[in-house]
């Protein structure tokens, strides 16, 4: 008997627990050279804005220790061409699509949430949090109450399952997840990039034109770690681990932590095939120990105490 | 799906080709077939503790024994560590990737123009034209460096029968001076009706790019950036276009019509 | 003419900037079995608390991609058996000599720093406040209004140069660094450990008896480098490099974000004598660049825009 | 000063024992002649990604060639790496670090027990009391594994001259059993007055230092703890004492006289 792999989020079925992260796998077309998308549990697709954005200029990635520093500028085509151009594409595949969306003020998010409630294709709405809110003039990700009033605004317009995806630049980001959940948030995805810098010694100009970066990959999993356990006692909603995810051995131990599901982001830039070889390697080891599925391993971490 | 493949290959063999060059044979490739000159494969570094794959664009193959030769030079970490690697070692390698040169007609004269450690791809080019039955003599290989010892394999390219013409900065071989001016002269020449294609660096690429212009001489470039991902998902490989706005360089390209790019 | 690495810190000269980090080089004693501490900047010397402590059961340190996780718990000989047994052994080193206080409430820094006066060998204290307050039950590192009194009141009774080490896990570094600063704090040393964590997936237990832990080491490094970056536009007092030290390059990175000195932790495990190597590659590349000191670089980042 | 150094090295030879054991040859080490039984080096990987040092105890030296020679098992990430690293790489060591054995006297037979990987220090041991003059045959070295093949270079041990008694738990080579059955027999046999030295996997250490606290036997066992640092610096390899506290195994250790540790 081959162990079941399948999780379900917020009352919707996922094939399998493995998610692509947003800004980490496009709108799918280009892995879907590389493998079938309908071997994904989902994929969330790269954070789009109400109007299309170029992005920064280059240099806006940098290689690091165990990971690597991005301030891409959110690049995206725009919600209109999005919806026209991209969402199709992945009509054909037998996998879930979470539309990640961003924007500078709170209607933004409510604009950009009702202008896909009728695409029936983006099976859930995940809201990326990280940028400076221009009315409030700081990050919704860390303001408990600004997060609190984005959600509930967007649950609003949105008929289906609404994903918060929360900042680990926070003192606290328990805090943040109750607001999320106090707002209607139907899961949470963390984490997002640690900010980040690096500074090239022969021109001293930093590595990335936007002078700071996000922080993502193998150096940043044990933060997420930390983060998702945190917000796994703090909350009842769903929780979806991101951050460094490289081999099946990083997702048990997200389930472990309190993860319901997980997105790869950075290892797909190293190695593409990742969410498959993960997928064979957890049914390995479930069925190794006799795990009937990966559902029951959800937040059995054996802490001490 | 255009068959992009994650594979593990091996090390058949590490030619040391002298001055910090090296010649890399990897197979079994099983796209090998499928590959055409001014692709790339995107290699992971065994065990050097960087974090990134290395571009290297395909320098020759064989499609007997599905083996992929890369050329290339030591620059940094990944490279360094590349150059260590022992025959029989596993090598994954993921490709092939990017866009590839389109031919020139039969009756163009082809003038490929390599510089330094741009050389892999246009030599598989001129490669390619012979075995399609392009006249070698109408295959012009430019072929620039700083110094003798950049000129790599020159034994190897003349077999192909084309005309080779070297050149190097300090004149230790061939033409002396930058290899755009011996492409000039070249052309002042006047062979006729050109193609050109060139591979390099950027300042190089530049200058044919202009040159292209102001002759109205058509053709392509093959561009470098830092390939994160090279398969067009982490949109970190960018240059600005002409017309405006950024084109990822793995995917949309690396090879690109000579004046679509901001060099 | 070799350029000279000199730096002068709260009115203080250290002959070099390179220091080893509270709790990666003890009390100074194994140290020097490897190299002559006397060509150390200085030694901050392991977190000091009134009363020894055992610290955290094993295993409490876990290896990482690019670092490590521990939870040693603060392990010491108490602030007599230093000042009678360690103290003591440092005097014959021609360097500086930092030492790294903690306590659960603002008195323990206070009595720390009140026995310490009169130990000359002391030449700074730095404190450490990244333990669990018991008065206002969270750590004074993340709390501006805490952090700002408790080094008032040590400054009180140190006559000496106060460093306040800031932890990472914070909304707003600068917030808290301008609050040291206004409580009166001679230099900032940053960054602590971020808080990770780490499962075993054979046994269901964390890696760390204490569950969660510090994660130290080069994966931390860009995270530190845009900390020390933005407290730089924050502060005057001079600031102190701490993250993911292994090479001459990032002491460079760190001096150009705005260190004026630097420490170096977890890199001294995997290789004991990287001070002395930095240092002499440090004079190679300033004199290189015909640098006469290091000290110029301190803050000179080409920052776009 | 101890005189701790960190050094290059070069892999002189990698001998594969089988069965995943390998025995590595490093030179020139300028401690090598303070090197103690008993004591370990740690070893930066070359180019596998583990972020920390690898400890392994020193099998044997050579003193002319000023070589190092370490025997270990594939187990992990960086034991797998150092089984794949090419003679002539270069690599960096850190030592000699840790406490050594201290000598029986002439009138004592030295009980050596080794278990499965444990069994490198127990033979510079037996190596060093031979080469002092103690007697050869007051020297009975234990050498327990799970099968035949975990018991590697055994005609290396007996070489010595040493009474070797090798113990399978599946009985496919000498004593059958636990080796601390064997043990148990020869001592319930009298050899007289006997001091035990012991170092492999904890469950054997544990019976080991029971034994000897039972029948009020002297000695010594080398224990292993994940060693971030090596040195003493990282608080990271401590173990409980049985006085109180804790103590780091790398430099309060690795050898303490039975009893005093909790193992
Ligand atoms: C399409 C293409 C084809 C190429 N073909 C060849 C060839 O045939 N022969 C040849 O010798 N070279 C070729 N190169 C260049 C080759 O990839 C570089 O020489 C190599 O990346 C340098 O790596 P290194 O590790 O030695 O140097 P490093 O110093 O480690 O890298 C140089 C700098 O670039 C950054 N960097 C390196 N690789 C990446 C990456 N993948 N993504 C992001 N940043 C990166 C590093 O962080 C570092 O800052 C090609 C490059 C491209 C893009
Ligand atoms: C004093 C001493 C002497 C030893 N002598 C020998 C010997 O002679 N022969 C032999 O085969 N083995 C010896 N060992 C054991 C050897 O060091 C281990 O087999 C080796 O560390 C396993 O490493 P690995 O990378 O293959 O396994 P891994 O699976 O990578 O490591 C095993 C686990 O231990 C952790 N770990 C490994 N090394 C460290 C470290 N340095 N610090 C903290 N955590 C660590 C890893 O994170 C991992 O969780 C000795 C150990 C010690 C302490
Ligand atoms: C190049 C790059 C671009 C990213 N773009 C986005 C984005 O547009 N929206 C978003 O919510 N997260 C974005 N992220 C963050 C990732 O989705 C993910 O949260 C983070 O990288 C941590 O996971 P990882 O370590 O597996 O990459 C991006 C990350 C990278 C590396
Ligand atoms: C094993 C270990 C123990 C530490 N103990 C202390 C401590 O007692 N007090 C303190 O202020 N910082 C302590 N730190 C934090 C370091 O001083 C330093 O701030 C941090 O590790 C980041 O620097 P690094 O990446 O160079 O190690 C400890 C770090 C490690 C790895
Ligand atoms: S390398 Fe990632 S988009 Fe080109
Ligand atoms: S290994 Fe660091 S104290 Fe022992």
């Amino acid at each position: 008997m081959t162990p079941d792999l399948s999780v379900e989020i917020a009352g919707t079925k996922f094939n399998n627990p493995i998610l692509t992260a947003s800004g980490t796998c496009g709108y799918g077309e280009e892995l879907a050279d590389v493998f079938n998308l309908s071997e994904l549990g989902g994929i969330v697709t790269k954070t789009i804005t109400l109007m299309p954005r170029a992005g920064h200029p280059p240099p806006r990635i940098a290689e690091a220790s165990a990971g690597m520093l991005n301030a891409i500028g959110l690049a995206n085509v725009g919600v209109d061409r999005f919806i026209e151009e991209k969402l199709p594409f992945l009509e054909k595949y037998d996998t879930r699509v979470v539309v990640n969306i961003a924007g500078w003020r709170m209607k933004d998010y409510v604009d950009l949430a009702a202008r896909l409630t009728d695409c029936q294709r983006a099976d859930m709405v995940e809201l990326n949090f990280s940028c400076p809110n221009v009315e409030m003039g700081m990050e919704i990700a860390t303001n408990a109450a600004l997060a609190e009033k984005a959600v509930a605004a967007v649950k609003k317009v949105f008929p289906r399952p609404v994903i918060a995806k929360l900042s680990p630049n926070v003192t606290d980001i328990a805090e943040i997840a109750r607001a999320c959940e106090a707002g209607g948030a139907d899961a949470l995805s963390l984490i997002n990039t640690l900010v980040g810098m690096a500074v090239d010694i022969e021109t001293y100009y930093p590595r990335l034109t936007n002078n700071t970066g996000g922080l993502s990959g193998p150096a940043i999993k044990p933060v997420a770690l930390a983060m998702v356990h945190k917000v796994y006692q703090a909350v009842e909603i769903p929780i979806i681990g991101i951050g460094g995810i490289a081999d099946y051995g990083d997702v048990i131990e997200f389930f472990l932590c309190g993860a319901a599901a997980v997105q790869i982001g950075t290892s797909l830039f190293v190695e593409p095939t990742a969410p498959i070889k993960i997928m064979k390697d957890l049914k390995k080891y479930l069925s190794e120990r006799g795990l009937r599925n990966i559902r029951e391993l959800t937040g059995q971490v054996r802490t001490y105490q | 799906m255009s068959g992009i493949v994650e594979e593990y290959t091996m090390v058949i063999r590490v030619f040391d080709l002298k001055r910090g060059y090296f010649r890399l044979t990897l197979a079994p490739f099983s796209k090998v077939r499928s590959i055409r000159p001014g692709q790339f494969i995107h290699v992971k570094v065994p065990n050097c503790g960087v974090y990134f794959r290395r571009a290297f664009s395909v320098y020759d193959v064989d499609r007997q024994n599905r083996s992929i030769d890369i050329v290339f030079k030591v620059l940094g970490r990944g490279t360094a560590a590349l150059a260590r690697v022992c025959r029989g070692e596993s090598m994954n390698i993921l490709g092939p990737l990017g866009s590839g040169f389109t031919m020139p007609s039969r009756r163009e004269t082809a003038v490929l123009v390599a510089g330094g450690i741009g050389m892999p791809p246009m030599y598989l080019l001129a490669r390619c034209l012979v075995e399609k039955g392009f006249n070698p003599e109408k295959i012009l290989f430019f072929y620039g460096g700083n110094e003798r010892g950049d000129l790599v394999d020159l034994a190897r390219i003349r077999k192909l029968g084309t005309k080779v013409i070297p050149a190097t900065v300090d004149g230790s071989y061939g033409f002396k001076g930058m290899v755009t001016d011996a492409v000039a002269e070249a052309l002042a020449a006047g062979p006729g009706r050109v193609r050109m294609y060139a591979c390099g660096p950027e300042p190089m690429l530049r200058t044919i790019d202009e040159m292209a212009k102001l002759k109205e001489i058509p053709g392509q470039v093959s561009l470098e950036a830092p390939m994160p991902c090279g398969i067009g998902i982490c949109l970190g490989c960018i240059k600005p276009l002409r017309e405006g706005g950024y084109t990822r360089v793995c995917r949309d390209g690396p090879v690109y019509e000579m004046g679509k790019v901001i060099i």
